[in-house]
């Protein structure tokens, strides 16, 4: 029967692992990584419609508008929210739109100024726009009061921010030119680690009106679908995959394609791991106790 | 004329006994009288002309005074290619002197009240009138200073914002920007964009230069606040000012104005700084409501503790798994989460703890508290010896059971999953707020084959809990379990109060849906009905 | 955690083990060498960068030798993390929080009149803030509970009429329509239910019956003021399977996101430490 | 006593009232108030995060002093605060005295996070990508419905997240490839939309519960401080 192969060879592997301490399952899923992410076959897929929904947005914006993106993460989550950072930045840059940056998290503050000195490099090179701080983008870095500092941004920015991230006044800054407070962008984007997208919400975007958009780690993804339905959050990208389906859309590979190989193989791999171990466990309660 | 009662203007918030939600404004009357306009014989016809008696100007309610609310019925028809013209003057007088401002408006959908149901409320009317929203410091905005130059210091030295000295030392640093740019080609780049890095072909500046020229920028930004400030004052000002409008009908280039017997009428109004927001009165309501109950149950709760509480299957799943342990006699193992000792979950998870305990001391099986915050400590060690105490064996109590573990996260994990390893625990408990690290705790836990029960309002990791422990008390559940076991008027009074929150709101859902579906079917006033949620502003 | 544990391995295990780490530190070093080539780059910063690059490489595969088992190596890696971490942050409590709202307003405030009206805005808040340190000291620890109740007083003031806003009202203006009029789902579109299950009307009635019905049942099974017993315990059963739907979602996402952690973390290794140009 | 407890209380009180009320007020003057305090939060805090840092660093070195166990592990939390304080304060001092041009001194701050701390937070929580793949197979069992209700969608999820979906699912449903990531999206915009929002409308109960527990004073554990 030539089911029978793949039976046995199954039931060696999961006896072999249920043996061996778990070391050897720590190897399999490295080796799994190592070689899927060498390997770097091409996969095409179809970016999610909630991820098309900010890039449209962004698309929608003309040269001059603002947009305030929000980099609420640090290096623990930067693999998967760096590299959406640099996909909007990229996309903000090529439409000669305003990002205004600015961040909650201290711990992460270098990394975002890396992001729009990065993106910025990237726009030179590949879109040949020259990209100065101050006039085609600001970083005003952080201030504390979390929830208030958005409260305060919602009546007077350059009150929140009197100077950027870089020391320079944001008074008569010429990126901010036409801007007063939070109601004058056009979009909020906010890239979260942890639970800062319902404080945007509920203190920012809800309160001046404007269009609101996510990207969050893969762990909060899931718990932005009542806001998605309710219409407060117009879209998002959920985790790698996200900065993936962003990437292709802006047509600018980078991290989030480079890693989809290895999430995809990874993926089988646990979920073969799951039901091998449960079918192996209803078997033996299904075939009764003959075989312990 | 319709009437829009004032809204109270008593600054304190009395609680608000009407449940009607938005203030319908009264209808303005559509009167069929067609204006008695001496109508050329053009393309516009007179029935596309709004009538005069509902052309009308008042402050627009819950603003913060910065504009006014026009507002005219929608004609019978409104040919193609038809706008509506607002004038705008400081002055009756100003509209024989052609000083005035037009702003056009275009018929479409958004300029109808169904828009904007906190003005004009979500009756049939709603959709007859249309609006414009103006303020008039847009339409004439005040002037904008220019940039600093000598005549503008002195003028700041005359209003006492600078000092002689300070004038003197601005002055200097001017005269030396001026010569500096008067030496460079004088086609050169512009002031150069405040990037952080200054272009290298500036002259070499001296260390006193440069704190000048930094003292300067200083002084531009502050200066530049100061006149942001001025602006805004300035805008309030002219807002606060009366201001006039007409309003008139245009095709192409021809322009008939709303008039009475021959002479355009001229509308005047005020904006005024109101002091509700009345699109919030379903948030007031609801608020108070919630606050309300929450705190008339914890009342309650004070004067009488047994409160009825539904019977929490976790609590049976604890005293079960204690019982397995002392039938296999081991130990059984108490794991607190994080948090310091005024969090929800700590309070919720010591409750536990000392239930947990006073059931171990009277089985006679040891347990075993591990901590990650010195206060939890101190608190979990009294909990212990006095549950001991209370089942009559103050001996058994043993303090170096009950010990700080470590203290930050991945150095917690590694030491309780070593004690769970070497001391086979019979039951494991892992109660309290937990992030990453409760998949590694709870896998290690079911390698030692002990019955787990976990109990966290991280909602991130309950989905690892529930595949890992043999039971979960879910979010709520574990406040519910302590409130139920310490009967502490605090906790039953705001899960008794958040109850009342979830009965509404599993009401409103319910019949909210079910009225709503029949008064669709039956194209009733849904709309209406729904607007009782919206929520605006 | 490893099973076959020993946190006091015995003295043959231990000599091997220290044999091991050496030989991986020596691999470690000559890989690094021939692949970054600190010494041979032509200026200080590139120097820098390679060297920093087989730093990063060196601590991140000592943080996995925490996979084999918690041994010193990982223990000082992570304390010197918490060390890192913590001098960032306190610059940056400076450099963003007390410099330009305490330092800069005041000392280097442009002209006499500024500084007025700073000192007009910021004293209080000044002297608050002092009284919050005091929470140090044992003997004054009271005069924080000044600081406290400001922050934690219109903190908790403000919350409730937002929450009611975006989180109650918002959130039940969305889920309670007619049935017919519902606002859909923005991805599963209707027509996937239609086509999924072939009921091309009663879809979207459909889909919006479950989700009133579902948000009813969750809410139920919150609900500790009536027992679950007969017809409340069905609804309480009916909450648990959405519940456990969404909890298996919310674990396929988390497994998703910590292997892009890995992916990225092999990412570097790969294209910046072995800078292996993959095709 | 009259100090300790109940003018602080009254604050409290009088402070949460007027957040509370002038959010329903349009008039500028609530604006301004906003802006005042939002002036305060930032001072306050930005005091709050020294004590933080401060209560840290003395936790640390009351470890060493009293020989706790791992105590040795604690100076390295001094070294590394050390090294990124030091050079915090010399890039503060060389920035003051002259801009930062392409001839200003390596900037070991930023070095110090880029190759220290960036690694170390970014592989920290990478090892649980390991733990899961081993709880996957030891761990994760379908003990009862609701376990295996969760390990169903989860695996539906996973695969459906994922490019190889559309290869898998041709492969599996007939040529359909759109067929996982539609159930995929069946499932987190009806039972996860519906269960998240039911928790999060019990997450907003508990937060208006616990600001007005504070506001009353019922709530005090967060003053501290002593009795």
């Amino acid at each position: 029967m030539a089911l029978r192969i793949p039976i046995a060879i199954s039931k060696g592997i999961i006896r072999f692992l249920t043996k061996h301490p778990r070391q050897v399952i720590y190897v399999l899923i490295g080796v799994t990584v190592i070689a899927s992410y060498m390997v770097n076959i091409s996969l095409s897929f179809e970016p999610s419609p909630l991820a098309q929904k900010v890039y449209d947005k962004v698309d929608s914006l003309k040269p001059g508008d603002h947009v305030l993106l929000s980099f609420d993460y640090d290096p623990s989550s930067e693999a998967e929210l760096q590299p959406m950072a640099l996909a909007m930045l990229r996309h903000c840059f090529k439409k000669g739109v305003i990002p205004v940056v600015m961040t909650h998290w201290i711990s992460g503050l270098d990394l975002h100024k890396m992001a729009c000195q990065e993106a910025a490099a990237d726009a030179n090179s590949h879109y040949n726009k020259k990209i100065v701080s101050g006039r085609d983008y600001v970083f005003l870095g952080n201030r504390p009061g979390w929830q208030q500092l958005i409260l305060q941004m919602n009546e007077n920015i350059r009150a929140a921010f009197d100077k950027d991230f870089f020391d320079q006044p944001t008074e008569g800054m010429k990126a901010l030119e036409g801007v007063t407070s939070l109601k004058d962008f056009e979009l909020i984007v906010n890239l979260a680690a942890g639970a800062t997208v319902e404080m945007w919400i509920a203190y920012g975007s809800d309160k001046v009106d404007v269009p609101f958009a996510a990207g969050t780690t893969a762990v909060s993804a899931p718990d932005l679908y009542p806001w998605i339905q309710s219409r407060q959050l117009i879209g998002f990208l959920g985790g790698l995959r996200g900065a993936a389906d962003y990437e292709v859309m802006l047509k600018y590979p980078g991290r989030g394609i480079r890693g989809m190989p290895a999430q995809s193989a990874t993926h089988v791999l646990i979920v073969l791991l799951i039901l091998g171990a449960n079918v192996h466990m209803f078997a033996g309660r299904f075939f009764g106790k003959k075989k312990e | 004329m319709p009437v829009i009662v004032k809204p109270l203007t008593t600054l304190v918030v009395i609680a608000l006994a009407a449940t009607l939600p938005v203030r319908p404004a009264a209808a303005a009357q559509t009167n069929p009288t067609v204006a008695t306009q001496s109508a050329t014989p053009g393309t516009i016809l007179p029935e596309s002309i709004p009538a005069t008696e509902s052309f009308n100007a008042i402050d627009l309610p819950s603003d913060d005074g910065s504009s006014i609310l026009v507002k005219w019925a929608k004609p019978a028809n409104e040919p193609k290619g038809i706008s509506y013209v607002i004038q705008v003057a400081r002055s009756k007088a100003d509209f024989q002197a052609g000083k005035f401002v037009t702003k056009e408006v275009f018929p479409s959908p958004i300029i109808l009240g169904t828009t904007k149901p906190e003005y004009f409320g979500r009756g049939k009317n709603a959709s007859q009138t249309c609006f414009a929203v103006i303020s008039p410091a847009e339409l004439f905005p005040p002037a904008k200073p220019g940039p600093l130059t000598e005549a503008r210091l002195k003028e700041l030295k005359t209003k006492k914002v600078l000092t002689d000295k300070e004038l003197g030392r601005a002055l200097a640093v001017l005269a030396e920007i001026e010569q500096e740019k008067s030496q460079t080609k004088p086609a050169s780049v512009p002031a150069t964009a405040q990037a952080g890095v200054t272009k290298s072909q500036t002259p070499k500046l001296t260390s006193k230069q440069r704190a000048e020229r930094k003292w300067y920028a200083r002084l531009g930004a502050n200066i530049k606040k100061l006149d942001a400030e001025a602006l805004t004052k300035e805008r309030a000002r002219i807002n606060a000012e009366p201001s006039f409008f007409r309003l008139g009908v245009k095709l192409d280039d021809q322009t008939i104005l709303v008039a009475r017997d021959g002479e355009p009428i001229v509308v005047e109004a005020i904006a005024k700084p109101n002091l509700f927001k009345w699109g919030k009165l379903n948030n007031l309501t609801l608020s108070l409501i919630f606050m309300s109950a929450v705190i008339t149950f914890i009342e309650i709760a004070r004067r009488k503790p047994d409160i009825f509480i539904r019977k929490i299957a976790g609590l049976e799943a604890i005293d079960e798994a204690i019982g397995r342990a002392t039938e296999m006699d081991r130990p059984v193992m108490f794991v607190h989460g994080g948090g310091s000792v005024g969090s929800m979950s700590v309070i919720a998870s010591l409750n536990i703890l000392s239930h947990v305990a006073s059931r171990a001391a009277e089985h006679d099986t040891r347990i075993r508290v591990m901590n990650q915050d010195p206060l939890v400590t101190a608190v979990s060690q009294e909990a212990v010896q006095q549950a001991c105490t209370e089942a009559g064996r103050p001996d058994a109590f043993n303090a170096d059971d009950v010990s700080l573990v470590a203290s930050d996260q991945f150095s917690y994990v590694a030491a309780v999953s070593g004690i769970m390893v070497r001391e086979q625990p019979g039951a494991i408990f892992m109660l309290g707020a937990f992030g990453a690290e409760s998949l590694l705790l709870s896998e290690t836990g079911s390698s030692t084959g002990a019955i787990q029960v976990a109990g966290t309002d991280s909602y991130t990791q309950l989905p690892f809990f529930v595949t890992t422990c043999d039971y979960t008390l879910m979010g709520e559940e574990l406040y519910a379990a302590s409130a139920y076991l310490s009967r502490e008027p605090r906790m039953l009074g705001s899960l008794r109060g958040q109850d009342v929150g979830k009965a509404f709101v599993m009401i409103v859902l319910l019949a909210g849906t079910a009225i709503l579906t029949v008064a669709a079917a039956m194209d009733g006033p849904w709309q209406w009905l729904r607007g009782l949620l919206e929520a605006t502003g | 955690m490893p099973d076959d544990l020993q946190l006091q391995p015995r003295r043959k295990g231990q000599a091997i083990e220290m044999g091991v780490l050496a030989l991986l530190i020596v691999v470690f070093l000559a890989v690094s060498m021939v692949f970054q080539k600190p010494f041979s780059q032509h200026s200080f910063g590139d120097t820098m960068k390679a060297v920093g690059t087989i730093m990063a490489a060196g601590i991140t595969l000592i943080m996995y030798s925490f996979l084999y088992r918690d041994n010193p190596l990982f223990k000082i890696a992570e304390n010197l993390y918490v060390g890192i971490a913590l001098g960032y942050s306190t610059i940056f409590a400076w450099r963003q929080a007390l410099k330009p709202e305490v330092y800069q307003p005041i000392f280097a405030a442009p002209t006499s009149d500024a500084l007025l009206t700073a000192l007009m805005h910021r004293t209080v808040p000044i002297l608050l803030g002092l009284m919050l340190v005091m929470r140090l000291s044992r003997k004054h620890g009271w005069l924080s509970r000044y600081a406290y109740a400001v922050i934690i007083g219109w903190g908790a003031g403000i919350a409730i009429p937002l929450i009611t806003h975006s989180y109650i009202l918002k959130q039940l203006h969305a889920a309670v329509a007619p049935l017919q009029a519902a606002p859909g789902p923005q991805a599963a579109g209707a027509e996937v239910l239609s086509q999924a299950w072939l009921l091309h009307v009663a879809a979207p009635i459909f889909g919006a019956a479950v989700l009133v019905l579902g948000t009813v049942a969750v809410l139920f099974y919150f609900f500790f003021s009536v027992e679950h017993k007969g017809v409340g315990g069905a609804v309480s059963k009916v909450g648990i399977w959405f519940l456990m739907v969404s909890f298996g979602a919310s674990f396929g996402y988390t497994v998703m996101g910590r292997l892009s952690l890995l992916i990225g973390r092999v990412q570097f290794l790969l294209d910046e430490w072995l800078k292996i140009p993959s095709q | 006593m009259i100090l300790k407890r109940t003018i602080p209380l009254l604050i409290v009180f009088a402070i949460g009232v007027l957040a509370f009320v002038q959010e329903f007020v349009p008039h500028p003057w609530s604006g301004k108030l906003v802006d005042e305090i939002s002036t305060w939060f930032k001072i306050i805090g930005g005091f709050a995060m020294f004590l933080g840092t401060y209560s840290l660093l003395h936790m640390h070195l009351a470890r060493i002093r009293r020989k706790m166990p791992s105590w040795g592990y604690s100076v390295f939390v001094f070294i590394g605060a050390a090294f990124m304080i030091g050079t915090g304060v010399y890039n503060e001092i060389q920035s003051s005295s002259q801009p930062a041009g392409p001839n200003s001194p390596f900037d070991w701050f930023s070095w110090g996070y880029k190759y220290i701390q960036v690694p170390a937070g970014a592989t920290i929580f990478s090892i649980l990508a390991f733990f899961m793949a081993s709880a996957a197979f030891r761990t994760f069992r379908a003990r009862n419905l609701a376990a295996g209700l969760l390990l169903i969608s989860a695996i539906i999820v996973m695969l459906g997240r994922v490019p190889i979906s559309e290869p898998l699912s041709r492969w599996l449903f007939f040529g359909n490839s759109q067929a996982i990531t539609q159930a995929t999206d069946i499932i987190m915009e009806y039972p996860n939309m519906v269960a998240k929002r039911g928790i999060l409308l019990g997450i907003a109960l508990g937060t208006i519960s616990q600001s007005i527990r504070i506001l009353l004073g019922v709530e005090r554990s967060y003053m501290g401080g002593g009795d």
